[in-house]
């Protein structure tokens, strides 16, 4: 990559872009699927599958297709640019980082296999009420019952968790430290209520009383890091998502401001608007190449270097993300307000993006704790 | 004006609810302060306490909320004090009707509806015949007649001059036909206030006029538009050959242009949402305290900054009332909707930051806050964009 | 005042404009004192001193004019307005209420009667090298030496230090805790080198070396707080200044908007460009009423109360000030970088007033360390 | 292209100087690590450290200073890297010329005079005839003619096919008359290149041509202009009855337009003053540290998120390095200067800041950054301002 895709990936975007854009090109159709429960396309998530858009991280052995993380980035851009309602980041980032990095060998095989195919849908159930962003667990709570384990605690918000198959769940061992456990979606003492989300999706409130959970891995290790990393990548995924969310939104309020009229005359003839357009351009341009490098980093990095890297694109896209967002409304005007014009559903998805794994203070805040810890931030070596 | 200040040596007395602020406040008269009093008192404890936490938690209105809040304020005579007095207003000072939007704000009361109150109630006192001022101006004060607004249309937002529906006299009737949008709340509308054009073959603002329309006649049809935060606060009203009666039409043929100015000018005290964004931004500190989340330096600075802010734009709009009294707007009105709006915002984006990832979705107070922070996003886009409010100042005020 | 002034200030008003018009509403006359020591003019000062403008806060037995703080700021705005160089804020704002409040009944008629009268130029020597707008003296020490006392220690920047007839000095007292002496300019031990200031005024580094001194008020006292409240005085005394600076810089970019043309039309057709304008209104706007709050506050509050004043006028006109004074050049563009024309002489006393006490960022952390203690702000009462 | 890099899976090297960074680095290929090596060693021993002590702490050069400096980098071959390699350049990649230009800025080298080696040095290598590059190209790179640039005029800014200078063929000569402004450091100038007006009579930008004035001329007046910081680096330039001979114009008679839209477009490597911006901002953090403020967090945050901004600027040049092979400037090359400008000016406003007080006057270092943060608010107005960035990106990159 280096700033530039490689053969194989731009075939992968287009192959990618064609599939989406047969399914959401029409703003029309986007609208539809998420109207109806379970706020996605079953059929474009198969399709995904079918194209491996679903397993490009995992190796071979796992099931995967043995790409990588600039891969899952392609797709995860793609999905962006027609503002898909799948659950990608999430599923794919989030959940198969997990599974991957704490897995058995049997389990990658069983369940990145079954993500890859798009057979089974992995939510992660690690987000409690009052918790921020953290890789710990806070007041669900991890049992062990003879030779099994048991999990109680009530997860939210769990992104797709009303639909989801399996459960990777995140719970405070006997003796302290964050665990990782499988819970199927259909095992007693799983109870969930699906809420629709602000950017058209569905998210759960998960609540497990006494559900039996198998360990992720060998049992009762302290898997704090491994969520930590695993987080961090759906960052930079969500940050990629961001990019193609913000070009699309950016071309959009730039094609309105050529074909719309007012006092007679289209809308670019005020520089006014013209130039807060430019500013926008101004934002996107740093938001994707400091995205681009951050994925760089995902996929050759350890894991001090992608946390790094996940704070500086997070606070960036964060940042770049409001600005383009908030103003394509606003040059928009009037239908910019409205769900049936694309862009608002745009603007919706960049500010979920921005919470689902911790918005740009957060991480500002983070980067200032450390700042005084070196003198220039170099990224060429 | 402003005479209602006293200002006083002795340090101030701790505010009645809430804990003291480290600020030297402005002392009021003792007849300003009893009259603070009353108003607090009152809408604490008249208007329900269910409507109010609905507004206090941002959660939706129903019509009836509406309706129950306004009925117990007019019942006082506090829904339309800046009426002329015979038609139910107050004699009140620039400063009391200040403060009377504060309190009422803080206290988490629905504002009246400002269709009625602020938009077709002063234009018919204004311009109105006698027999559509007895035949309106009570029920629009106690919201029995419930208005909405017919100004926007598809292709001219901002530019209300080109607005295309048409208003042909046929008989002793207007017969309308043609296409409003954005009307707020219009699914509630028993009347609807319009702008049509009468003369098609004049300068574009000569030919139009103000008509009444009654909704329930044949012809007119209200379709819901879904906004972005899944709401359907805005409608689109289409008028299909219906027939309005002559007297329905407000002050002369083709005065419509010269009516919309005084309604769209007609906002001048509590144009900025001073009170209600300080509850809200209240609010979110509260919740950021129980979640401990104020104690991070940079959410703490967020508050502050947005804090003082807040300040410096009350105190504005309290210049704006101390130097209005002579019924001429003061420039600086126009800073109050633009920064008003930008304030607006920044709190509930503040609030959706609090939330963190409980924002994403579900059934608390941190999944509603997303939609608020888009549903705000209007804020700057309806009743004068932004970029005409700094149209009007650099031409209006500076010149330019 | 309220928000509105009496005859009275609007007659102090017209009066000083009047005056400061003569003196400098032709920008060649400010520049051509700034160019030449002592870097203001002491026939101006004279001339407020007639007016009875350098006299205002302080009482009639004190040799004042028994007006007040809503008094001296409108001189301070007016001086403002024509950017004048003459060190008022420091003077009267500064030593004045230094000695106002802690100097005996001798002493505030002697020294409050030769500020107003114009006589003797106080400077106050408070700063110190790598001190930050503390109450508090840091390396300078007061010794007591029988019944005197004497000083040692360097003071930096003291505004008008190299010309001042007095120095009120703060020095740590031998039991700890900040006193305040009295210093005269041409007292053995007072060693003081000049600098040009960056706003065309002159701050010097005043060395004392066992330098003569007269405790201010009763001795051995710790005036720390009395220190506070006098930089809060100056904090709001500038605030009003810049104001002033404000206004006119945006008065002086409107009509250079109008009257500029390029690309064969005048600046003002560019929506940008006005559009821009139109924002530093706004933040005049706001920085104008809460300076006139804060003014208010000043007359009548308590030294908490001009504390929480001070720091909240500081933030929102150093806010402003920038805005205002970045943009003012950037509007007039090249023009606006020489020293010829008058706007970059606005900006850069903006950033002058905003270091000299204490910017933004510096009132911003004050406020934020307190923001958890009350529900709302709220300035009626 | 950017085959420069290969990424490595292995922890990066800490940097030869300094903290390191806790950031994952991209790994430059062995042979750019190595020609960083090269570099780095070459700026910081060769170029003699009194100078660069001075650019580090935000000092004024003198004429002497800058010569000796690149008299230093041309002995070496450094001066003119981008320049055909006939006349002294040097057949580095994109990613090396990247390279070269942020080790020298890291080094507080002073970068080549920009006139000499960015503007006139590649316009006579384009567009001169083979006697003024035989007369002019090897004393221009070694800054043994110092020159000025005579394109800006007090009625034409930005609109520069507005200019009134003009010279009229008399013989073989050209007379020359009229004013140009904003030369900076005209006062060391040996010659100027101008643009005059050589046909009155035809469209703006038609009649312009590009003529080389030495200084000595008779009739040739520089008047220095001071600046809001009290310096004197630009100048007025009069031209009164200057002859200059014929042969001093550059390609063709009333070319002058084309010649500077290439020169004015030529900058497009290192455009962003990326290398010093860090830098000043790295011992703004520094002194920061040194006098605690750096554990104030909100001073912290503004130094990490200036960093950042910068971190995304550089890669952007880093990404435009990587585009621009083919010679066609990538599109967000316009970014560059325009955030590059920003972020150069609020880094010089955050050292105002650390200095506090002592930024008001005085002999130090902090009573330097207030002249310095007020000189640079000409960033975003000469060469081409940041309204003229946004213009350019708006209509050429937008299509708008």
């Amino acid at each position: 990559m280096d700033f530039e895709y490689t053969d194989d990936q731009d075939s992968l975007r287009e192959a990618a872009r064609a599939l989406l854009t047969k399914a959401y090109g029409d703003y029309g159709k986007r609208r539809a699927v998420t109207q109806a429960d379970p706020g996605y396309s079953t059929e474009t998530w198969s399709r995904l599958a079918e194209l491996g858009g679903l397993g490009l991280p995992f190796s071979e052995e796992d099931g995967g297709a043995g790409a990588g993380w600039i891969e899952a980035a392609v797709v995860a851009q793609e999905l962006g640019r027609v503002v898909a309602p799948e659950p990608y980041v999430v599923s794919v980032g989030l959940a198969g980082r997990l599974v991957a990095d704490a897995g058995t060998a049997e389990q990658r095989a069983e369940v990145l296999g079954a993500i890859a195919s798009g057979e089974r849908l992995v939510a992660v159930a690690h987000d409690e009420p009052g918790r921020r962003w953290s890789p710990t667990a806070g007041d669900t709570k991890a049992t062990q019952d003879g030779e099994g384990w048991t999990i109680e605690g009530v997860k939210e918000p769990v992104v797709q968790g009303g639909v989801a198959d399996l459960f990777v769940v995140s719970a405070v061992l006997p003796e302290g430290g964050t665990g990782l456990f499988l819970v199927e979606g259909d095992a007693s003492g799983v109870e969930r209520e699906s809420f629709p989300a602000a950017d058209g999706g569905r998210v759960a409130r998960v609540t497990f009383t006494a559900a039996t959970a198998v360990p992720l891995g060998s049992a009762g290790e302290n898997r704090t890091a491994t969520i930590a990393t695993a987080l961090d990548t759906a960052r930079i995924l969500a940050a990629n998502e961001a990019v193609g969310i913000m070009e699309v939104a950016l071309r959009m309020t730039t094609e309105y401001l050529k074909s719309r009229k007012q006092f007679g005359v289209t809308l670019n003839t005020f520089q006014a608007l013209t130039f807060r357009a430019a500013d926008m351009y101004v934002s996107l341009e740093l938001a994707t190449s400091i995205t681009q490098w951050a994925t760089m980093v995902l996929e050759d990095g350890d894991a001090a270097a992608i946390s790094a890297a996940a704070r500086r694109v997070a606070l960036q896209v964060s940042r770049a993300g409001r600005h383009i967002g908030q103003e394509a409304i606003q040059l928009h005007g009037g239908i910019g307000m409205t769900a049936e014009y694309a862009v608002g559903a745009y603007t919706t998805r960049l500010t979920t993006l921005d919470h689902l794994f911790g918005d740009g203070t957060y991480a500002l805040g983070a980067l200032a704790d450390g700042v005084g810890g070196y003198d220039a931030v170099d990224p060429l070596s | 004006m402003m005479d209602g200040y006293v200002r006083g040596a002795r340090p101030p007395a701790p505010p009645p609810e809430g804990r003291a602020t480290t600020l030297m406040q402005l002392q009021l008269s003792d007849e300003d302060r009893e009259f603070r009093a009353t108003m607090r008192e009152f809408f604490t404890t008249k208007v329900p306490q269910e409507i109010r936490d609905k507004v206090a938690e941002g959660r939706e209105l129903s019509k009836e909320d509406i309706v129950a809040s306004q009925k117990a304020l007019n019942d006082a005579g506090y829904a339309v004090p800046h009426w002329p007095v015979q038609y139910g207003g107050q004699d009140w000072t620039q400063l009391q009707r200040h403060i009377w939007n504060e309190e009422m704000q803080a206290a988490s009361v629905p504002p009246p509806l400002a269709f009625n109150t602020s938009m077709i109630g002063p234009v018919l006192a204004q311009f109105g015949s006698d027999e559509l001022k007895e035949r309106f101006l009570a029920p629009t004060a106690s919201l029995d007649i419930w208005w909405s607004q017919g100004f926007s249309e598809p292709d001219a937002g901002s530019d209300l001059a080109s607005l295309r529906t048409r208003a042909v006299k046929d008989g002793d009737d207007w017969v309308v036909n043609g296409q409003k949008t954005w009307t707020t709340l219009g699914q509630y509308g028993d009347w609807i206030f319009t702008l049509v054009r009468t003369d098609p073959d004049v300068k574009k603002q000569a030919g139009i006029s103000m008509l009444l329309i009654d909704m329930t006649l044949p012809g007119v049809e209200v379709r819901p538009i879904e906004l972005i935060d899944g709401g359907h606060e805005v409608n689109e009203v289409w008028f299909t050959d219906v027939r309005v009666p002559g007297d329905m039409l407000v002050g002369e043929v083709n005065q419509g242009w010269t009516i919309a100015k005084f309604l769209l000018g007609n906002e001048r005290v509590g144009v900025a949402p001073v009170g209600s964004t300080k509850r809200n931004l209240a609010r979110a500190k509260r919740l950021a305290q129980e979640s401990g989340l104020l104690s991070d330096p940079l959410y703490a600075a967020r508050v502050a900054e947005l804090e003082n802010e807040l300040l410096a734009l009350e105190l504005t709009a309290l210049r704006v009332v101390a130097n209005s009294a002579e019924g001429a707007p003061h420039p600086a009105s126009s800073v109050l909707k633009l920064k008003g709006t930008v304030l607006q915002q920044a709190v509930s984006e503040l609030l959706v930051d609090v939330a963190g990832p409980q924002s994403v979705g579900g059934d608390g107070w941190g999944a509603r806050s997303t939609p608020t922070y888009l549903n705000l996003r209007k804020a700057s886009i309806y009743g004068g964009s932004n970029e005409v409010q700094r149209q009007i100042i650099a031409k209006t005020i500076l010149g330019l």
